[in-house]
């Protein structure tokens, strides 16, 4: 009983930040109803027994992530109203409605789909053993995991990094068109 | 509830001990069974809700006349003996003031956000261990609790700076989460040497794992060379997590009024201040709990003076080293502060982590004695201080600044 | 609750995910529609761990923990390209983004 | 090395911290209501007006002129002219304020209105302890509020006072030594006259004054 009421919370919370993401006008508001579907799912994480995972849910989505929206947001000017047109794109009632679709083909099909639940308590996994997996069996993910990381923060860094002037770059100085003279 | 083990003392003072614990448990026991994990629960909200704050205003007026001695002022000493009632005053003060939400802010946000700030901190209270047996949610992943809910609180202080429209504010807020981000790194990798150490993210084992004397010394983590380093690096990162001079950039009065609460006013300010000083408890009380033994008592003579005692102990020490700092040091500049988190803290956190390591495996392969630990000891410390010095040399190097070239005058 | 409640729950913020990545026009909107639906599956992989009958009781929670730091990742490259794309056409619409070139 | 400035300046808040418990001449501020630090003689803050004599309103210096009033930066001197006139303290008839305020709230302590009044009428005053509850009825000082003796500007600015008393004596001194002049050839000429009309009053009227103006220079 009690574990129902928190469950219909905690899904009501991540549902509704997630319908405030697609309906709501301003940016920033999406990135912070967004970060309450983060927090709603990390409760849920959290009700499942899944206490790591749902303590790194809330230190990489709204530590890292909601945050880094929230920055590409401003830096992209992005934080006033937007008016209505320029809000969805000129397909959306075809978007919505596959989307739409999706979620009932998804819904209807689990309702009815036989899988073996087992009614037992959550599995109990201490950190402890978390960090035995990741250093054992799982090395090689983390490895990889790892790389990935480094990968992706490098390239971010070099994807956002300012872009040299035309004129220092030394290929696409060569293609630039001849000053025109006598400009007065 | 469990005593530790090899806990040795007599009676009344372990009572007094667990005063606390008792008087939790008598008060459940006169609820009917069901409610009686709750009413514990409550109660024990309930008592770091009070406390922590009741702390915060001793803290207010402790560090205005404590900033005061240091420059050979008195501080306020008007409101009650002594000053101490100040914060009284400031209460009524700022309950009484009104409320102003600028005309084009964004009301609810602006609301929510000083709200968010304070609960977050409080929650990060839920897993520090502020006494034996006195922790209120024992979880197993206590550190990563905390540092999980320390990053959400980034978000608040984005949507005070966002929501007010104000160019000082969000410029405050941007600077608070760019230091706030950059510096969460070091602090959760000097962090990390602790939990490598006692392999386990729980708090309570942290603290275990420190205790314990040899001869009349306690085995806190600060006493190794690592610990030491990590202690360091915890502390300059956690002043610059929770904006504490020398890194109070984002409310540099001189050029952002208050940064990111310029825009509030009575309540929300006062909740601001609230967890601005609370989440300086918070990291403080993490700080002693990974480096300096918890609630261990520092010298086993001493060890009949309550745990509690000494964890309070203990943090008001890390307030005042806090206001010491405050009343010696100038702010950074902006470039300084990361070039400082980026070129010197992550680097010497990264090399922590492997003296760690090393250590560790060093005491494995050279065996126990005398000789193995003070070669241990003496290499550990050797690569961490050569490393200091050499990164500290380059940091000093950039900052050297040539004579002053006028372009007209002269 | 049972393992189908979290599961309806997950396939409904897939969908509201897939909404918003098929339908805002700003690129930083789909890029959220995106980590929802990351988020959705998530939410799966943790639903089957805890009421699965799990012979290996660690392989689900570290696929959701790859899953995070992978969208994680995912989620810093994106909003680079985003912010990249912003600097050299001053905009983060979509239906603008038409050139190949540049 | 990186961290050794921070130790020094850790050692001496250190240092400053516990001295200030030891010793009290540390402490660099003084108790203000009860302790107060002795004024040192060039204070000022904001003008008064200066009265000879008993009588605060018969006694203004203040001739009235206005030019306090027209130079003053922020416009925070309010006059109104008299129509009739009295005699000042060389005995010339002059007119007198019945309108004089000033706003301190929005004085600004130039001391321009000082330095421009011709007849030594306005001065700067050192009190300061001002604050009221009542904006317009607190701050905007009139005449009677602004009027202060010259033994009270003798108080609180010995030696500026001083000179000015020897200004105005020597101003004096020269007006009396004109009349002087101009009354003794008046009465020259009175005489001259009184010879001819055989009317002695005059002459009798001139040289008293002038006794009585040679009487009270001494």
């Amino acid at each position: 009983m009690m574990h129902a009421a928190f469950f219909l919370t905690f899904a009501v919370l991540t549902l509704a930040g997630a319908v405030a993401a697609a309906l709501l006008r301003n940016l920033v508001h999406c990135a912070l109803s967004l970060t309450v579907t983060f927090a709603g799912l990390a409760l849920l994480y959290l009700s499942l027994g899944a206490e790591f995972v749902g303590l790194t849910q809330v230190l990489v989505y709204i530590g890292a992530v909601a945050i880094l929206v929230v920055f590409a947001i401003l830096l992209t000017r992005g934080s006033g109203s937007l008016p209505r047109q320029m809000l969805s794109s000129s397909g959306w009632r075809v978007g919505w409605l596959a989307a739409v679709a999706v979620g009932f083909v998804l819904v209807a099909a689990l309702r009815d789909a036989p899988f073996a639940q087992s009614q037992g308590n959550a599995p109990v996994v201490s950190v402890k053993e978390i960090g035995q997996a990741l250093m054992g069996p799982f090395a090689l993910p983390l490895e990889i995991v790892g790389v990935l990381l480094t990968v992706a923060l490098i390239g971010a860094v070099i994807v956002a990094m300012p872009e040299k002037p035309m004129l220092e770059n030394p290929v696409l100085k060569n293609q630039m068109p001849e000053k025109q003279g006598g400009a007065e | 509830m469990n005593l530790n083990a090899g806990w040795a003392s007599t009676g009344w003072t372990s009572t007094l001990d667990q005063i606390f614990v008792l008087v939790q448990h008598r008060v459940a026991e006169l609820f009917p069974p069901v409610l009686q994990p709750w009413v514990a629960m409550i109660l024990g909200v309930v008592g770091i809700v009070a406390v922590f704050p009741a702390i915060f205003a001793l803290t207010t007026v402790l560090e205005r006349k404590g900033l005061g001695r240091m420059q050979n002022r008195l501080g306020p000493n008007r409101v009650g003996p002594y000053g101490i009632l100040q914060p009284m005053a400031d209460a009524i003060k700022s309950l009484t003031k009104e409320d102003i939400i600028p005309r084009s802010a964004d009301a609810v946000v602006h609301f929510l956000a000083p709200v968010v700030l304070v609960v977050a901190i409080f929650l990060g209270y839920a897993v520090l261990p502020v006494g034996r047996n006195m922790v209120l949610m024992p979880i197993d992943a206590g550190i990563l609790f905390f540092f999980a809910i320390g990053a959400s609180t980034e978000l608040s202080i984005f949507m005070a700076g966002w929501s007010s429209r104000n160019k000082y504010s969000l410029l405050g807020a941007m600077r608070a989460v760019a230091q706030m981000i950059s510096y969460e790194v070091p602090l959760l990798l000097s962090a990390v040497v602790a939990i490598m150490m006692t392999g386990s993210l729980s708090p309570e084992a942290i603290v275990a794992a420190q205790g314990g004397f040899s001869g009349v010394l306690p085995h806190w983590y600060v006493f190794t060379p690592w610990g030491f380093a990590g202690f360091a690096l915890f502390v300059v990162a956690a002043l610059a997590e929770t904006n504490r001079s020398p890194f109070d950039l984002p409310e540099g009065e001189s050029e952002l009024v208050a940064g990111y609460f310029t825009e509030y006013s009575g309540f929300k300010f006062a909740l601001f201040f609230l967890g601005e000083y609370l989440g300086m408890m918070s990291i403080a009380g993490y700080g002693i709990t990974l480096f300096l033994g918890g609630w261990g008592a520092p010298f086993s003579f001493l060890a009949f003076i309550p745990s509690w005692a000494w964890f309070f102990g203990k943090l008001f020490l890390a307030i005042f080293f806090f206001i010491w700092l405050r009343g010696t040091l100038p702010r950074l500049r902006q470039d300084q502060l990361m070039n400082f988190a980026w070129k010197f803290m992550l680097p010497m956190s990264l090399l922590n982590l492997l003296v760690a390591a090393a250590w560790r495996f060093l005491g494995e392969w050279l065996g126990a004695g005398v000789g193995a630990e003070a070669i241990r000891w003496l290499a550990c410390a050797a690569v961490l201080g050569g490393t200091y010095v050499l990164l500290g040399r380059a940091m000093l190097r950039r900052q050297k600044i040539g004579p002053r070239s006028y372009r007209y005058a002269e | 609750m049972t393992l189908t409640a979290y599961l309806i729950v997950a396939a409904m913020l897939f969908a509201l995910g897939l909404g918003i990545a098929l339908t805002r026009r700003n690129a930083i909107l789909v890029l959220i529609g995106i980590e929802l639906m990351l988020n959705a599956a998530n939410l799966n992989l943790i639903a089957f761990w805890r009421f699965g009958a799990h012979a290996e009781p660690m392989t689900g929670m570290l696929f959701a923990l790859f899953s995070i730091a992978v969208a994680a990742a995912e989620a810093s490259v994106g909003l680079g390209l985003v912010i990249a794309w912003f600097r050299h056409a001053r905009t983060t619409d979509l239906d603008e983004m038409t050139r190949m070139k540049g | 090395m990186l961290g050794e400035g921070i130790l020094k300046g850790l050692a001496e808040t250190a240092k400053n911290f516990a001295g200030s418990f030891v010793s009290e001449e540390r402490l660099t501020t003084v108790e203000y209501p009860e302790q107060r630090l002795p004024q040192i003689e060039n204070t000022r803050d904001f003008p008064f007006l200066v009265y000879d004599g008993d009588d605060a309103m018969a006694g203004l210096r203040c001739v009235s002129c206005q030019i306090c009033e027209k130079e003053c930066p922020p416009k925070c001197i309010y006059i109104t002219k008299s129509a009739d006139k009295k005699p000042d303290y060389v005995g010339k008839a002059q007119f007198y304020p019945t309108r004089f305020d000033i706003d301190v709230s929005v004085c600004m302590s130039c001391q321009i209105c000082v330095e421009v009044c011709p007849f030594e009428a306005i001065k700067m005053d050192t009190e300061f302890e001002l604050s009221t509850e009542d904006r317009f009825g607190g701050l905007i000082l009139d005449r009677h509020k602004l009027a202060k003796s010259n033994e009270y500007y003798h108080q609180i600015h010995p030696t500026e006072a001083a000179e000015v008393d020897a200004r105005l004596a020597e101003e004096k001194a020269k007006v009396e030594a004109k009349a002087k002049a101009a009354a003794e050839a008046a009465a020259a000429k009175a005489a001259a006259d009184a010879a001819a009309k055989g009317t002695a009053d005059a002459t009798a009227k001139a040289a008293e004054s002038a006794a009585k103006s040679a009487e009270g220079q001494a």
